[in-house]
């Protein structure tokens, strides 16, 4: 520890902690502009340059970085610091007229106007090289970079092409303390499209109310994951508990289990293609994940309904099954969205004054106390009109309105046609199997069904088995369902999975396939056919063979079978034929 | 070796170089070969004499006999006149601008026998890229003595104790340097030799690697033993081909003789050296841009208050010092830190930054007779370099200022040419003893142009790393065209001192801390060639061509010329008028002070005011 | 002791059959020796009424090669089985119609358009056909009627055991006779009636050496159209092969030569219907799901009827074509 | 008396069978020309029970499975739709009309779809009239037999 003095006050420091710090810890701001604590000091800028008595000897050091090893007397004000101070704003100011900072930091020190020849130009970089650190030593992208030298020094990606190396990560914009970087021109704009329910930066929460609620890296986003850079993560994790030598590479781990329960879930229906909607188009055109996105406390918004202008809105229309009960998407009732969206309904009558229309083709309250529930709505003065939204187009296409769109729909009770002036539009989206459902179905050796859905054994006597014994369906990936409807099944599955644990031994259909060896002449006609892969080939004895405990019993291997080697047990040749001779008889 | 009766010690330094002396060299052979001289005479190639204003030099030894300006075609002569027959050709030899005869010995010429040779010790008597004519001069004794003979800690007290303080222009004494990094943690660490002498004129560091590569070598081992370091670079300007080309061969020859490598001289010592090429930038010099360039990043400065003896090159204790440096630390060595602080100025038994001690190298160049490179001791005034050595002014013209230390030394007046040449008087007026640069001015000399000359170099060479340099020596340098221009402002001075203060107060390195000293000095010193330029928009020196006024005297013009038309002809804005016979007339709207008219005039009437 | 007699009858045939008993080379010496000749017109003038005039039961053992098209055929197959106590179908025509039983794709009449009409080769410009009954001067000679429909030995009268193949191979036929000397020479049992003598119960890719995989087709071809990898199942290269709907026993001799099977040897112990089965086989193994893409596959099969029933038309479930 | 056509409908037991199913429970009137045979999977479909069929006296045949991606069994329909109409191919060249064989597609909740298949497909085949197939059985009392080997008894003989 060391003791100085700063201003006249003393505080008592680590060694080699740099005046910046010391100062800070005393509340003295000493300007600095090249400097970012999560960057090695640069010290280029200047602006921090304080007098620095040691003894009977004075002299000016950068605060930055210069580290604190004996008990010294430091001035971060004195006069002579105040000249070069001012001076060097001076330049600064005729060097970037644009950056606000600078102005800023003008005004602060009574500077009106500086003596050298101001350009007219909106120039902002200060060639601070807070950008080209963050490229090069934190994110190690080396995608940006000085060229020139002296007065013309300029930065930029090499030769001013754009650089393969750039992962787009927004370092460079994040640390530029003038705004002279910028990775978009929103402007201070909420991108609704930001509003999505996954993560959007490298480390955050897997999804809301995860368990356990810990954040992870996601590796999509991960500068280091990208070039092996950063770690800014580990720095400033006070409790050390990131460690990236664990956490890049992802492990493969086998496990024997018994049984398998499938809760893959869904994906959300996208509605960019129905062009109709003008999502991904029109402004204010958000999805029902993106709103729910925006109502959470967690939000960019932090919960709050705006608009992408930062307004309120005045009006909101909730457009009911976007893809569900649609003979070009899904045929399905999506069956949660008419309960959501009544909730959305309260939620905008709780957290603004704006008017909802809730556009539905029929309204399914069906569940315990969900009818209750619309009927409080309907008291709130939600405006229900019985009709699917039909188009919604910017007001200026139709007239100018009350809002920036317009919701056309017939209302089916009235009988009448109606346009509807709104400020934003919630497209209330289907629930749809999983893009990978089949690919993951084939793997585990169940089927899904034209939806895409996972098949359950039976609708009404297996509903949480499969085909396949020992898998398991549960939730939403065996079609859509609400909460206390995935909280059941899943329940059931997890008994099932008990059940057959508790037996002790499987019980097989009676039905299955066999082959029997001395007739098979082993053509191998059926190896392919089986979608349980219950068929193998024995090498040795040019005969193919039937695994029974992984045969399903659907016979096409039977019917393929040109030699008539495989019998299926209980729909022999024999019975088919005799049925069909016996009822023709 | 052979014995030869004659040595015939034929300069190939740069200067000479380019005067041919490598074709002198060969005619001198085939003429010594035709005349069957070749057993009794050889001709050597030798590093610079320094005396480079008056190349080829030739020195004809064991006599001393000096040549200077030899042609191709005077050889046949000098051969048989000389070498045959025994008679030194006197048209050949040196002639002191004023006296009338001839001075046959070099020991005699005022230019060389004012001078004090430590570090150019073996300028011009050895064949530089042959070691065994180095190792017939001493070099490696010193090596021999410190590895034989001492211990490490032995010679880093010697070295303090003989108050030999940084070359380079720093002037950090070199025993504490040398202290620090022996005490420094981390392994390896480093020697390395800065030989980016990057200032316009200077060619100190040049000459005695041409000249003499074996005594930096020699010191680089004495260096590293006394630090404990194995490895060395020696970081060169790839401009320098010659100096490198001498050098790598003298680090191969080294390496064969087993002087450099493992186990040199049997000790178990061990020591190798990289040679490093430098791109050429000055900020290269600067240690920490030095080590950034040898790492292969931008040659940039970083800040230094972790000393890079601490966390140098690749962030491990390094020891740079400049070629000057190390090519002296052999003969401290040999002759003992007694010796070596009896010459020069100061006492540094009790603080090493207490006075300058041994020899300094300066390249003497401007407006003085004998330019070239001169050794002398601390202590030795400006006077005496200048009338002494250099033979004083030309033409018979007025001693203005002189300028020590490089493009970022103070301009010294008249007043102060008794100063002593020492770190601390040099700083004391406003300029330094940087690496040795020292450029004459004359009354023909504008400052404000000389001051906007070195700035525009520094403000060129400036990295642009830290804003005080980027910034302040770009808005100097448009003040002072603005006030060359004639566009300068009253509060232009008082600009231009702010932002010198700046400049030197909060520049990130010694470039920029340094860069305002000509603008300073000059202010300090020639304030009223400011004020000329500012308020009576006039250059006394004439040399600001925007602010004279060229006008023609009708008489000379008649009288002398007859109106010959020339200056009508050439001036490119037809801004003459006038007729044979006639006195011509500068029409001073249209005339954008080219000064062609004044150039072309052969009978001087036009005339500047 | 008198000798056991044999019986050899060749009907609706190509005389094939009768050529493959006697390439059974020097074995044919110990059937002579054993075997009493009770007919065997192909051999030697035997008279039908001689065999009418034998005692039922008469003969031991008759093999009979043919399909049954005419009504002499179907009168010698009753008489033949009148008189013997074994009556085996001989070769593929008599099991399961064969080649000849290939004319249920048509008429009697279109047949005889075609034979003495239209086929490129005949002048019969007074469309002279064949009749059964033909005034001659010495009187009337009679003609056995052809039929419209080729019946296997089978279908028209009990038959106890079957030899398949067109022809049966030698060696089958060797063993099989050899068999049965010793069976009768040391009185033993008989195999049960129905048994398919000569053959595998298994099918003709059993005995194919061509090296099998898990079959995916995604094209067919045929014969000439490729040069087949000699090593791999030609199926699995695209050619139309019956050998997996075909019984065993022939040594896969086609397939080994490069020719797919034809399915001579019938069809296996546990099928019915030697087309169907190829066809549910095939059709599994197209490597396709797009219903265009799978309708472009199989319309690269010429002639399917003909190709999966070359043999076995007469036998098979839906008899013959209707017109 | 009119037309009767017989039916075998060969359903899987997954989707079209529960659709029948359906369809009964449903109260939906169709056709009883239609008499099913159950099998786990249209893929189980062997062209021989159509040829059967046909041959043991059926009109006609109507296969039924679930929907294509559809299959309990991931892909045995695909299968039969790959059999079928190869068969109608073998049909047509044997002189057998192939509309006589349907393939459908029935889901286990289309009983409606299901009434409308065996509706329309009864009054095709019924439209088609009855499949008379000939020579299925060896007439032993054809009418030539006699006529020539009575007569011709011992005096028939081959040249």
């Amino acid at each position: 520890m060391v003791k100085v003095t700063i201003d006249g006050l003393e505080i008592e420091v680590e060694e080699e902690t740099t005046i910046l710090k010391a100062a800070r810890q005393l509340g003295i701001t000493i300007p600095a502009l090249c400097y970012n604590e999560l960057i090695e000091p640069y010290a280029v800028c200047r602006l921090c340059v304080v007098e620095l008595q040691r003894g009977q000897r004075t002299r000016l050091v950068t605060a930055c970085n210069y580290p604190l090893r004996e008990s010294v007397v430091i001035r971060t004000n004195s006069e002579r610091v105040q000249r070069l101070r001012r001076m060097n704003i001076e330049l600064l100011m005729a060097r970037a007229p644009g950056a606000k900072i600078i102005q800023d930091l003008a005004a602060e020190m009574g500077i009106e106007r500086t003596r050298f020849p101001l350009e007219d130009s909106d120039e902002k970089c200060i060639l601070c090289g807070l950008c080209v650190q963050a490229c090069s030593d934190v994110v190690q992208a080396y995608a940006l970079g000085f060229s020139e030298r002296g007065s013309k020094r300029v930065i930029g990606p090499p030769y001013d092409t754009t650089p393969e190396t750039c992962i787009l990560c927004g370092a460079c914009a994040y640390f530029c303390p003038t705004g002279h970087i910028k990775m978009t021109d929103t402007d201070g704009r909420i991108l609704h499209s930001e509003l999505t329910l996954g993560p959007n930066a490298a480390i955050t929460l897997p999804f809301r109310q995860a368990i356990p609620n810990v954040p992870r890296v996601n590796p999509d986003y991960c500068i280091h994951m990208k070039t092996g850079g950063c770690e800014l993560c580990v720095k400033v994790c006070q409790k050390e508990a990131i460690n990236f030598t664990e956490l890049a590479q992802d492990s493969f781990e086998e496990f024997e289990v018994g049984a398998v329960i499938m809760a893959t879930g869904f994906q959300d229906f996208d509605p960019t293609p129905m062009k109709l909607y003008g999502y991904g188009v029109l402004p204010n055109v958000l999805t029902s994940d993106e709103f729910e996105r925006m109502n959470n406390a967690a939000s960019p918004t932090g919960g709050r309904i705006v608009m992408e202008n930062g307004e309120e809105p005045r009006s909101i229309a909730i457009l009911h099954c976007i893809g569900s009960r649609d003979e070009h998407y899904h045929k399905y009732c999506s069956r949660v969205c008419c309960m959501y969206e009544l909730n959305f309904a309260h939620l905008v009558n709780v957290k603004t004054s704006a008017e909802v229309y809730q556009l539905y083709i029929d309204m399914r309250s069906f569940g315990k106390g969900y009818e209750e529930f619309y009927q409080r709505i309907l008291d709130e003065g939600v405006n229900v009109i019985r009709g699917k939204g039909a188009e919604v187009v910017p007001a200026y296409q139709k007239r100018r309105g009350e809002g920036g769109l317009l919701v056309c729909c017939e209302d089916t009770l009235i009988g009448k046609y109606r346009e509807i002036p709104v400020d934003m539009v919630v497209l209330c989206t289907a629930l749809e199997a999983r893009a990978d459902a089949a690919e993951i179905g084939r793997k585990f050796n169940i089927s899904t069904g034209a939806d895409g859905w996972f098949i359950e054994a039976h609708p009404k006597l297996a509903p949480v088995s499969t085909t396949t014994e020992g898998i398991f369906l549960a939730g939403v990936c065996q079609g859509a369902k609400d909460i206390p409807d995935s909280v059941a099944q899943g329940a059931a599955a997890a008994a099932q999975v008990m059940k057959m644990f508790c037996q002790g031994e499987l019980l097989m259909d009676g039905a299955y396939a066999e082959i029997v060896e001395d007739i098979c002449s082993g053509c191998r006609i059926c190896n392919g056919l089986c979608p349980y892969n219950a068929i193998t080939y024995d090498i040795e004895k040019k005969v193919s063979a039937v695994n029974p405990a992984m045969c399903k019993a659907c016979g096409t291997c039977v019917a393929a079978c040109p030699s008539g080697a495989i019998t299926g047990r209980h729909f022999t040749d024999e019975q088919i034929y005799a049925q069909i001779e016996g009822i023709l008889a | 070796m052979k014995p030869y009766r004659i040595n015939l010690m034929v300069c190939a330094g740069t200067g000479c170089v380019a005067n041919h002396s490598f074709e002198i060299k060969k005619a001198l052979e085939d003429e010594v070969k035709k005349r069957g001289l070749e057993n009794e005479v050889q001709v050597v190639a030798t590093g610079c004499n320094g005396f480079c204003a008056e190349g080829p030099l030739m020195v004809v030894q064991p006599e001393g006999i000096f040549y200077h300006q030899v042609t191709i075609k005077d050889i046949p002569h000098l051969v048989e006149e000389h070498f045959l027959k025994g008679r030194p050709v006197q048209k050949l030899m040196y002639v002191p601008p004023d006296a009338k005869a001839p001075i046959p010995k070099m020991s005699d010429i005022s230019f060389f026998n004012r001078q004090m040779l430590i570090a150019l010790r073996n300028r011009g008597l050895i064949d530089p890229e042959k070691i065994d004519e180095a190792i017939g001069r001493g070099a490696y004794s010193a090596l021999a003595k410190v590895l034989t003979a001492m211990t490490p800690p032995e010679v880093v007290s010697l070295i303090k104790a003989s108050g030999l303080r940084g070359r380079g222009g720093g002037g950090f004494p070199t025993g504490i340097k040398w202290e620090t990094c022996r005490k420094a943690h981390g392994e390896p660490k480093y020697i390395i030799c800065n030989a980016d002498e990057g200032d316009p004129g200077a060619f100190m560091d040049r000459s005695i690697i041409e000249g003499d590569p074996h005594s930096v070598l020699e010191g680089m081992l004495i260096g590293a033993y006394a630090i404990g370091s194995h490895h060395g670079y020696i970081y060169i300007r790839q401009e320098y081909p010659l100096a490198r080309e001498r050098l790598t061969i003298a680090v191969q020859q080294a390496r064969e003789y087993g002087l450099l490598g493992d186990n040199i001289f049997g000790t178990g010592f061990q020591f190798d050296i990289k040679v490093a090429r430098g791109a050429g930038a000055f900020v290269c010099g600067e240690s920490t841009a030095l080590m950034a360039s040898i790492e292969g990043r931008v040659g940039e400065p970083r800040a230094k208050y972790i000393h890079t003896v601490e966390h140098g090159l690749w962030n491990l204790p390094t020891c740079l010092n400049n070629v000057e440096t190390w090519a002296t630390v052999p003969e401290i060595i040999l002759k003992g830190a007694e010796w070596f602080t009896s010459i020069g100025t100061g006492d540094v038994s009790k603080n090493p930054w207490g006075g300058s001690k041994g020899t300094k190298v300066f390249s003497l160049t401007g407006k003085v007779k004998n330019t070239g490179l001169v050794e002398v001791p601390m202590g030795i005034t400006l006077r005496e370099i200048i009338y002494d050595i250099g033979g004083g002014i030309p033409k018979g013209k007025q001693f203005k200022s002189v300028q020590t230390g490089g493009p970022s030394g103070g301009f010294l007046p008249a007043s102060l040419l008794d100063l002593q040449v020492d770190y601390e008087q040099l700083t004391e007026a406003g300029s330094m003893m940087g690496s040795g640069g020292m450029v004459v001015m004359d009354e023909d000399n504008c400052m404000v142009d000389m001051a906007k000359y070195f700035l525009a170099f520094t403000q060129d060479e400036s990295c642009g790393k830290c804003t005080p340099c980027r910034e302040g020596t770009m808005r100097m340098l448009e003040t002072l065209e603005r006030i060359t221009q004639g566009k300068g402002r009253e509060e232009d001075i008082q600009l231009l001192e702010d932002l010198s203060q700046f400049v030197m107060d909060a520049s990130l390195c010694a470039l920029g801390g340094s860069a305002p000293n000509p603008v300073l000095t000059s202010l300090r010193y020639f304030r009223e060639e400011y004020i000329t330029h500012i308020r009576d928009k006039k250059c006394p020196a004439h040399v600001c061509r925007e602010l004279n006024v060229y006008t023609i005297d009708p008489g000379l013009c008649v009288t002398k010329g007859h109106g010959c038309g020339v200056c009508r002809r050439q001036c490119p804005e037809n801004a003459i008028t006038g007729e044979k016979n006639v006195a011509h007339v500068v029409s001073q709207e249209l005339c954008k002070k080219c000064g062609v008219c004044y150039d072309v005039c052969k009978f001087d009437a036009v005339k500047v005011a | 002791m008198t000798k056991p007699k044999l019986a050899v009858y060749w009907a609706a045939s190509c005389g094939g059959c009768d050529i493959a008993i006697l390439d059974i080379e020097e074995k044919i010496l110990a059937v002579a020796d054993f075997f009493d000749l009770a007919f065997w017109p192909c051999v030697a003038d035997f008279k039908y009424k001689d065999v009418a005039a034998l005692d039922d039961g008469a003969i031991t053992l008759t093999l009979f090669n043919g399909a049954i098209r005419n009504d002499e055929n179907f009168a010698i197959a009753e008489l033949l089985r009148r008189k013997s106590v074994v009556l085996c179908a001989f070769g593929s025509c008599a099991s399961d119609g064969g080649i000849p039983g290939m004319a249920n794709f048509y008429e009697r009449q279109t047949i005889f358009d075609y034979v003495y009409g239209k086929s490129p080769s005949t002048v019969n410009p007074d469309k002279v056909y064949p009749q059964p009954l033909t005034k001659v001067p010495e009187g009337e000679i009679y003609i056995p009627a052809m039929w419209d429909t080729v019946w296997t030995l089978p279908q028209v009268v009990d038959v106890d055991y079957v030899i398949p193949g067109c022809p049966p191979q030698s060696d089958q036929i060797a063993a099989v006779v050899g068999a049965v000397i010793d069976i009768l020479k040391n009185g033993k049992p008989l195999p049960p009636k129905g048994t398919v003598l000569g053959a595998t119960d298994k099918s003709c890719c059993d005995e194919c050496l061509r090296q099998r995989d898990v079959k995916k087709i995604k094209k067919f071809v045929r014969p000439f159209e490729i040069i087949p990898d000699p090593d791999l199942c030609l199926m699995e290269q695209g050619i139309l092969c019956v050998g997996p709907a075909t019984r065993g026993g022939c040594g896969a001799k086609c397939v080994a030569a490069g020719m797919p099977c034809r399915g001579c040897y019938g069809l296996p112990a546990n099928i019915r219907d030697q087309g169907a089965k190829m066809v549910s086989a095939l059709a599994s193994v197209i490597d396709s799901t797009d219903p265009e893409e799978i309708g472009r596959i199989m319309a690269a099969i010429p002639d399917p009827l003909g190709t999966f029933y070359r043999f076995t038309l007469a036998d098979s479930l839906l008899r013959r074509a209707q017109v | 008396m009119s037309f009767e056509p017989k039916i075998i409908g060969i359903l899987c037991n997954w989707c079209s069978y529960t659709g029948a199913d359906l369809a009964g429970t449903a109260r939906m009137k169709y056709p009883a020309n239609m008499r099913s045979v159950r099998v786990m999977c249209s893929g189980r479909v062997d062209p021989g029970f159509i040829f059967d069929a046909l041959a043991h006296g059926a009109d006609g045949v109507l296969i039924c499975g679930c929907h294509p991606g559809d299959c309990h069994y991931v892909e045995g329909n695909y299968k039969c739709m790959r059999r079928i109409p190869l068969t109608q191919r073998l049909l047509q060249d044997m002189g057998i009309d192939p509309r006589r064989l349907r393939l459908e597609w029935v889901s286990a909740s289309e009983g409606g779809r299901f009434q409308k298949i065996v509706t329309e497909f009864t009054e095709e085949i019924r439209a088609l009239g009855p499949l008379k197939l000939r020579d299925m059985k060896f007439d032993m009392n054809r009418p030539d037999r006699y006529s020539l080997m009575a007569e011709a008894g011992d005096t028939v003989h081959t040249y």
